[in-house]
């Protein structure tokens, strides 16, 4: 699993200046008591686009996300999505505009199995209103398993959702938000939880398929390898704010990033594949 | 409405008294419940059948210290200790034996397991005391009554259920705050109640502290049924009425709140003795339509904080 | 800092109330488990005039407990629901004397009681776990005590006797009678069972026990919780309405006891004695629940509730996937 | 598994039943007699009514016991089957098929609650079964239908009503206002009505100040003690019962409410054991018949005593007015049985030949005999008198007592109580016998 250059670096376009932005936030606070979570963000996502978040925890990546999805809601600012804004909208009909999620404690529902998980993903999608025909019509358990194939979850998709690890569940989280076909998505620490000799293979296989479909993605990244290989640009998050945006490249190199985002990674990769994380409480 | 007021405001203020004394019988039976419920996260249906037996007992006991000698005074010691005796048996009793082998299943079988409790209970309370009424009102005749000024007439009220009643359901909730904020164990009651896995990861005793809080949740629903007792006779039945109207207040105060129980009680009690004078047929459905009425506006109980969950 | 609901490994299989999916029992097994005991119904009720009447009063009770088996699929549980059974019961009471046809009663019943599930689904549907149970079971004692106190019209306590019904405009004998509505609760009971189990696996059932472990995953995906288990209480109401105007019509007489706190919580102790697992569940409870509460009522008539209490223990200490969780267990290990 | 279970219960049950089930496949037909007297009886075993149903249900006990040593009924021994109410009606009328259908029951007893009756008295049709309703008082069972099966052993709530009236316009003619204190549910409403009525007809012009129906099995009555303290009625009636009329007159008098106004509590005498010395003297009390413990003149003295004496010591209390209700449907159970025997030469009656043998039929309680009407309803003496105490017992029993025939107070064969009772004229008063000292 050697570095050879971005995979899909040649199938899709960069971000071009002038081209309007796809989601757009402006101005967004939200304080939880006296932590700020938000303190001001301005962010642009281009269409198209992977845009890595990076950050100490608690510096309010995933309220950020939260904010998008309409499951918080900013106490100033504005959100819009496609030059429309969303803000107030719930998460429901922000689903409906194209925005998917996924999460950094994978949202599974336990009692199902694997399989019906992705397909009530495609039931939402293609209309629920059928309370006679079965979940798993032949249609919908064929694009299921396809979905659940491209993570590699189709040998698992008898399984109950309970009973799969933590990487495993995390993939069928993603698989999930991708079976949804979103214009944009939005991942809370997609690789977390997957197991470090695998983690590189099931990025590669993600931004695949997200490429393919020509999905725009935001995601919320602990791994600086995932980030300089994946990411068109990175935005750092520090304290409720932007602390840096730019593209990977330069803003990996910037050491005033490396010494208060880099810096305070553990150098050696944490027991059992879990990924560093601090202990610290947003 | 303001014809009406100064018609009826002598009547108001004894709606007001009678409402005191009721709500006083209302918050002790409600308080014990949303503690366990608090922390157990069972709705407990055999709290009601805790409240007769503790009736009951703290008849029986009363009747036997009577014809044992004792001083009247006695009875009021008889109320204490049936509610005491009930809850240290009967507490660790159900908690252990029946509860503990449920914690973590679904919710619908504690809630179920309970209601198996209170059908079993309901029987062996008539095995043990039988079906006709029994009363031991002592307590209350002692006291004897105050006559309430009303116009030119006196209305006499019973000490009892005029003092001594919301007395003890007042010193029940400043002792009860007290013991939750300023007391180890009532501060560790507290942290299970707010988040029991944090509070576990913390290295609590969560065994401990459910025994505790039943056992003391049982006491309270005891001591509920005693203090009850000199004022009502006691027949089969009483469990399944008073333990509908806690959930009415557990559901409306909030949950693990006490204040908030605290605040039902008294507009349930309010609002029960209020109908009574004025719009008897709405007496039943007052404590239902309080509690629809409050989840209306605040969904989460009066106290009751919204818990979001973060994904 | 973890607010995730699931425990980290699996949960142990005999902790899930429900457990279906493709290592359950099969369909063939199921429908034949199912005609296996319609047949046995048939026969003990030829055999033993009297438990025809009782097994008519399970199959109804069975129809109200498929609606308490849906709405447990969601996690909630109904400390009220014999609101819509009443219902159903009061509304053949007072139409009987006007409309005798049970063929128009039985569905009049059921649109009424749909209408005040739609009306209490608007507003309970907005609340989970001991709200909704506690919401559920005020409401319910709001209508035992109109029932109870509207005297002029309901005869409170002393209830309403059922006048005499004609089935599709003729009046047969009493002892035909009871075999009509015996076969009458016997082919809803079939019905129903059939639609429960079909629901249950259609994209809305399937979301609606999502509710019960992932809310926010559904809202997230664009689907209403709220209208998913809306939806699910409405139908529960209906079904509620024919267990109700089955119960008025077999019993023939109402009382406002049908409504009261401990009649819901029956229904729900029926649905965990007959095990949530299936679709045949509620039957096999109704049927459990009906025959030991009439034989311990007969063996030892002061201490029933004792004897349905213990059971009710043993069988959620010991086998909480309830008759048909210890019939399904035992199926699939001879398969093995 | 569970139809493995249903099967053999099915088994069983048929197995055990099969003897009965074709008795009781022919109503009309000829019937053998059978080894034993099958009588299924209904009553309240749990719940706050079986303050009421476990005493009627020992006394019964104790008679069948005496009954059977003394060579049963009509040389066949006596088994009861004792039917618990409380679950509810369709559970009783399931229960009550039961009865007939599989344990083969030759009559049966039934019910304490009317809504209970209501329920029963139309299957007694159906199945074409003999049933004496033995302690229910609703009005309308018999005003309301024909039931040629069914047949009330004791009064019901017009006498009951109305004879506590007339005694209360003889003892204290001159009130002016009235308060009503009645339990939520059918008697206490209709009652009330049947009170209402009855007064308006008799004495037009009383001012009713309250109406209050608090919750049946309500534990508290301070709310209503308070309104009854400030309205300051003549008056306050309450038909209340058992535990309820326990804790309401303990919280009256405790709050001296009794000082207050007079009541009028038609149902008082069961509850007197139990509240002692804490009855207030000088209220009026009834019984729901004639069956007071200090009966003034009973026809068979030695029979009443006996009752007594044999209840008290196996029970250690008095029996109360159910206990009497029982032994009336069982002494109405011997007389109407040798009645259909005798009529049938010495056969063996079947159901409807038992049935007939009870219209009309007049047999002996301890303190008076009871006919049953045409109609079925059966005519009690009532009577009526002002809680007092005395040496012989330890709670209140009456004076002044009045005893009502029951062909007075009662409502004639055909009519409705409620229009029969607004027919009513003051001048009855004028017939109402004399107090009896004592």
């Amino acid at each position: 699993m050697s570095a050879s250059g971005r995979p899909g670096d040649e199938a899709v376009d960069r971000p071009r200046q002038g081209t309007a932005p796809l989601l757009s936030a402006r101005g967004l606070r939200l304080a939880f008591g006296g932590v700020k979570a938000a303190d001001g963000i301005d962010l642009d996502v281009m269409p198209g686009e992977f845009l890595a978040i990076i950050g100490p925890n608690g510096a309010g990546k995933t309220t950020f996300i939260n904010m998008t999805t309409g499951y918080l809601r900013p106490q100033a600012g504005s959100i819009s999505y496609d030059g429309q804004p969303i803000l107030g909208l719930s998460p429901r009909a922000i689903v409906a505009r194209g925005i998917g999620r996924s999460f950094q404690l994978p949202q599974l529902f336990t009692e199902h199995t694997v399989l019906e998980n992705a397909a009530l993903a495609i039931a939402a999608r293609a209309g629920l209103w059928s309370p006679l025909a079965p979940l798993l019509r032949p249609a919908w358990r064929t694009e299921a398993m396809a979905v659940l194939d491209r993570f590699g979850l189709a040998p698992l998709a008898g399984q109950r959702a309970d009973a799969l690890n933590e990487g495993a569940r995390k993939l069928a989280d993603i698989a999930m938000a991708v079976a949804l076909q979103p214009r944009l998505l939005l991942m809370d620490e997609p690789t977390s939880g997957v197991a470090a000799a695998e983690k590189m293979g099931v990025v590669e296989t993600l931004v695949r398929v997200l490429r393919e479909a020509k999905v725009t993605a935001v995601f919320v990244e602990h791994d600086m390898e995932v980030v300089e290989r994946f990411a068109d640009r990175v935005a750092v998050w520090s304290q409720g704010r932007i602390a840096a945006l730019g593209p990977p490249a330069t803003v990996l190199k910037d050491p005033a990033v490396l010494r208060d985002v880099i810096g305070i990674e553990p150098p050696t990769g944490p027991p059992a594949g879990l990924p560093a994380r601090e202990s610290g409480h947003a | 409405m303001a014809d009406w007021l100064a018609d009826n405001t002598l009547l108001l203020g004894l709606a007001l008294l009678d409402g005191l004394a009721y709500a006083a019988l209302v918050f002790m039976v409600a308080v014990g419940l949303n503690l366990v419920f608090g922390v157990l996260r069972i709705v407990n249906v055999a709290h009601g059948s805790l409240f007769a037996i503790g009736a009951y007992s703290a008849a029986s006991l009363g009747l036997a210290f009577a014809s044992a000698g004792l001083p009247p005074w006695a009875g009021y010691a008889a109320l204490v200790l049936a509610a005491a005796l009930v809850g240290a048996v009967l507490g660790p009793l159900v908690e252990r034996l029946v509860l503990r082998r449920i914690y973590g299943q679904e919710e619908v079988l504690q809630l179920l397991v309970t209601f198996a409790l209170f059908m079993i209970l309901e029987d062996v309370q008539k095995l043990i005391w039988g079906v006709q009424p029994v009363s031991q009102d002592l307590p209350m005749k002692l006291l004897g009554t105050v006559d309430v000024p009303f116009g030119d007439d006196v209305i006499p009220f019973t000490i009892y259920q005029l003092f001594v009643l919301p007395g003890v359901a007042l010193a029940t909730l400043i002792g009860l705050a007290w013991f939750l904020r300023r007391t180890l164990t009532g501060r560790v009651i507290v942290a299970v109640t707010t988040d029991k896995e944090a509070a576990m990861a913390m290295g609590i005793d969560a065994a401990r502290v459910t025994l505790l809080t039943f056992t003391f949740g049982a006491a309270l629903a005891a001591l509920g049924g005693a203090l009850a007792s000199p004022t009502t006779s006691l027949v089969p039945g009483i469990g399944a009425q008073t333990i509908v109207l806690s959930f009415a207040v557990v559901a409306t105060a909030g949950l693990g709140q006490i204040e908030g129980a605290a605040l039902t009680s008294l507009l349930i009690g309010l609002g029960r003795s209020v109908a009574v004078y004025f719009a008897p047929e709405f007496e039943v459905v007052v404590p239902y339509i309080i509690m629809v009425a409050v989840l209306l506006v605040r969904p989460q109980g009066l106290f009751g904080v919204l818990e979001t969950r973060r994904v | 800092m973890s607010g995730d609901r699931d425990a980290p490994a699996a949960a142990p299989a005999h902790v899930q109330v429900h457990a279906q999916g493709p290592a359950g029992v099969t369909l063939a097994r199921e429908g034949a488990l199912a005609l296996l005991a319609a047949a046995a119904a048939i026969l003990v009720a030829w055999a033993v005039p009297w438990l025809k009447f009782v097994l008519t009063l399970a199959l109804a009770k069975g129809i109200a407990v498929l609606g308490i088996l849906l709405l447990l699929r969601a996690g909630q549980v109904s400390f009220g629901h014999a609101m819509f059974l009443a219902t159903g019961a009061y509304t053949v009471a007072f139409v009987a004397p006007r409309i005798e046809e049970v063929l128009l009663l039985l569905p009049l019943a059921m649109l009424l009681a749909t209408l005040l599930g739609l009306a209490v689904g608007l507003f309970v549907v907005r609340y989970r776990d001991i709200f909704f149970g506690m919401l559920n079971l005020a409401l319910s004692m709001v209508l035992y005590s109109l029932l109870e106190k509207l005297y002029d019209y309901t005869k409170g306590t002393d209830g309403i006797r059922v006048a005499a019904l004609r089935f599709a405009g003729t009046v047969p004998g009493r002892e035909t009678q009871e075999w009509l509505m015996f076969g009458l609760a016997l082919l809803l009971a079939i019905g129903f069972g059939l639609l429960v189990r079909a629901y249950l696996g259609s994209p809305m059932g399937r979301a609606l026990a999502g509710i019960k472990t992932r809310e926010t995953r559904l809202e997230f995906m664009g689907i209403s919780a709220r209208r998913v288990l809306l939806f699910a209480y409405v139908l529960s109401a209906l079904m509620g309405g024919a267990a109700g105007a089955l119960v008025a019509m077999t019993s023939r007489h109402v009382t406002p006891q049908l409504a009261y706190w401990t009649s819901s919580g029956e229904l729900v102790f029926i649905a965990i004695l007959g095990g949530a697992g299936s679709a045949l569940g509620p039957f096999l409870g109704a049927a459990g629940f009906e025959l030991v509460r009439v034989y311990a009522a007969a063996a030892v008539a002061e201490a029933w509730q004792l004897i349905l209490g213990s059971v009710l223990l043993l069988v959620i200490l010991f086998a909480p996937g309830g008759i048909w969780g210890m019939l399904s267990g035992r199926l699939r290990g001879r398969g093995a | 598994m569970n139809d493995a279970i249903t099967r053999r219960d099915a088994l069983l049950g048929a197995a055990a039943t099969a003897g009965s089930l074709l008795l009781a496949g022919g109503n009309a037909r000829a019937q053998a007699r059978p080894t034993e007297l099958r009588i299924g009886i209904t009553t309240f075993l749990s719940g706050a009514a079986s303050v009421f149903g476990v005493p009627a249900r020992q006394a019964a006990e104790l008679l069948f016991e005496e009954i059977n040593k003394a060579g049963g009924i009509a040389g066949l021994p006596v088994r009861a089957y004792f039917v618990d109410e409380a679950p509810g009606t369709d559970h009783l009328v399931g229960e009550y098929r039961r009865l007939v259908q599989n344990e083969g029951v030759y009559v049966v007893f039934a019910s304490i609650s009317s809504g209970s009756c209501l329920a029963c008295t139309p299957l007694s049709d159906e199945m074409r079964k003999t049933t004496l309703l033995w302690d229910c008082g609703t009005q309308r069972i018999f005003e309301e239908g024909k039931h040629p099966y069914a047949f009330r052993t004791q009064g019901y709530g017009t006498p009951e009503v109305l004879a506590p009236l007339l005694y209360l316009l003889k003892h204290k003619p001159d009130f002016r206002t009235l308060a009503v204190i009645n339990q939520d549910y059918a008697w206490g409403r209709d009652s009330w009505e049947l009170w209402k009525a009855a007064m308006d007809a008799l004495k037009p012009g009383v001012r009713v100040v309250a109406e209050m129906f608090p919750r049946f099995g309500a534990p508290d009555y301070s709310t209503e003690v308070t309104r009854l303290l400030a309205a300051r009625p003549d008056v306050i009636l309450s038909t209340s019962w058992g535990g309820d009329l326990v804790t309401l007159v303990r919280q009256a008098s405790e709050r001296r409410l009794f000082e207050r106004s007079t009541f009028v509590l038609p149902v008082a005498e069961a509850s007197m054991q139990v509240l002692g010395r804490t009855m207030p003297a000088g209220h009026v009390i009834g019984a729901r018949g004639d069956h007071w413990n200090n009966h003034p003149q009973p026809k068979d003295p030695a029979r009443l005593a006996k009752f007594v004496d044999a209840y008290r010591a196996k029970y250690n209390e008095y029996p109360i007015y159910p206990c009497h209700h029982m032994a009336q449907a069982i002494s109405a159970l011997q007389a109407g049985l040798g009645r259909a025997i005798q009529a049938k030469g010495g056969g063996w009656p079947n159901d409807l030949e038992l049935a007939n043998a009870f219209r009309g039929l007049t047999f002996d309680t301890p303190t008076s005999s009871i006919t049953l009407r045409e109609d079925g309803q059966g005519l009690e003496d009532q009577i009526v008198g002002l809680s007092s105490f005395n040496d012989r017992f330890p709670f209140a029993v009456p004076r002044d007592m009045i005893m009502f025939p029951a062909a007075m107070v009662s409502t004639p064969v055909g009519q409705k109580s409620v229009d029969w009772l607004k027919t009513l004229k003051p001048e009855m008063l004028a017939q109402v016998p004399a107090p009896i000292a004592g």
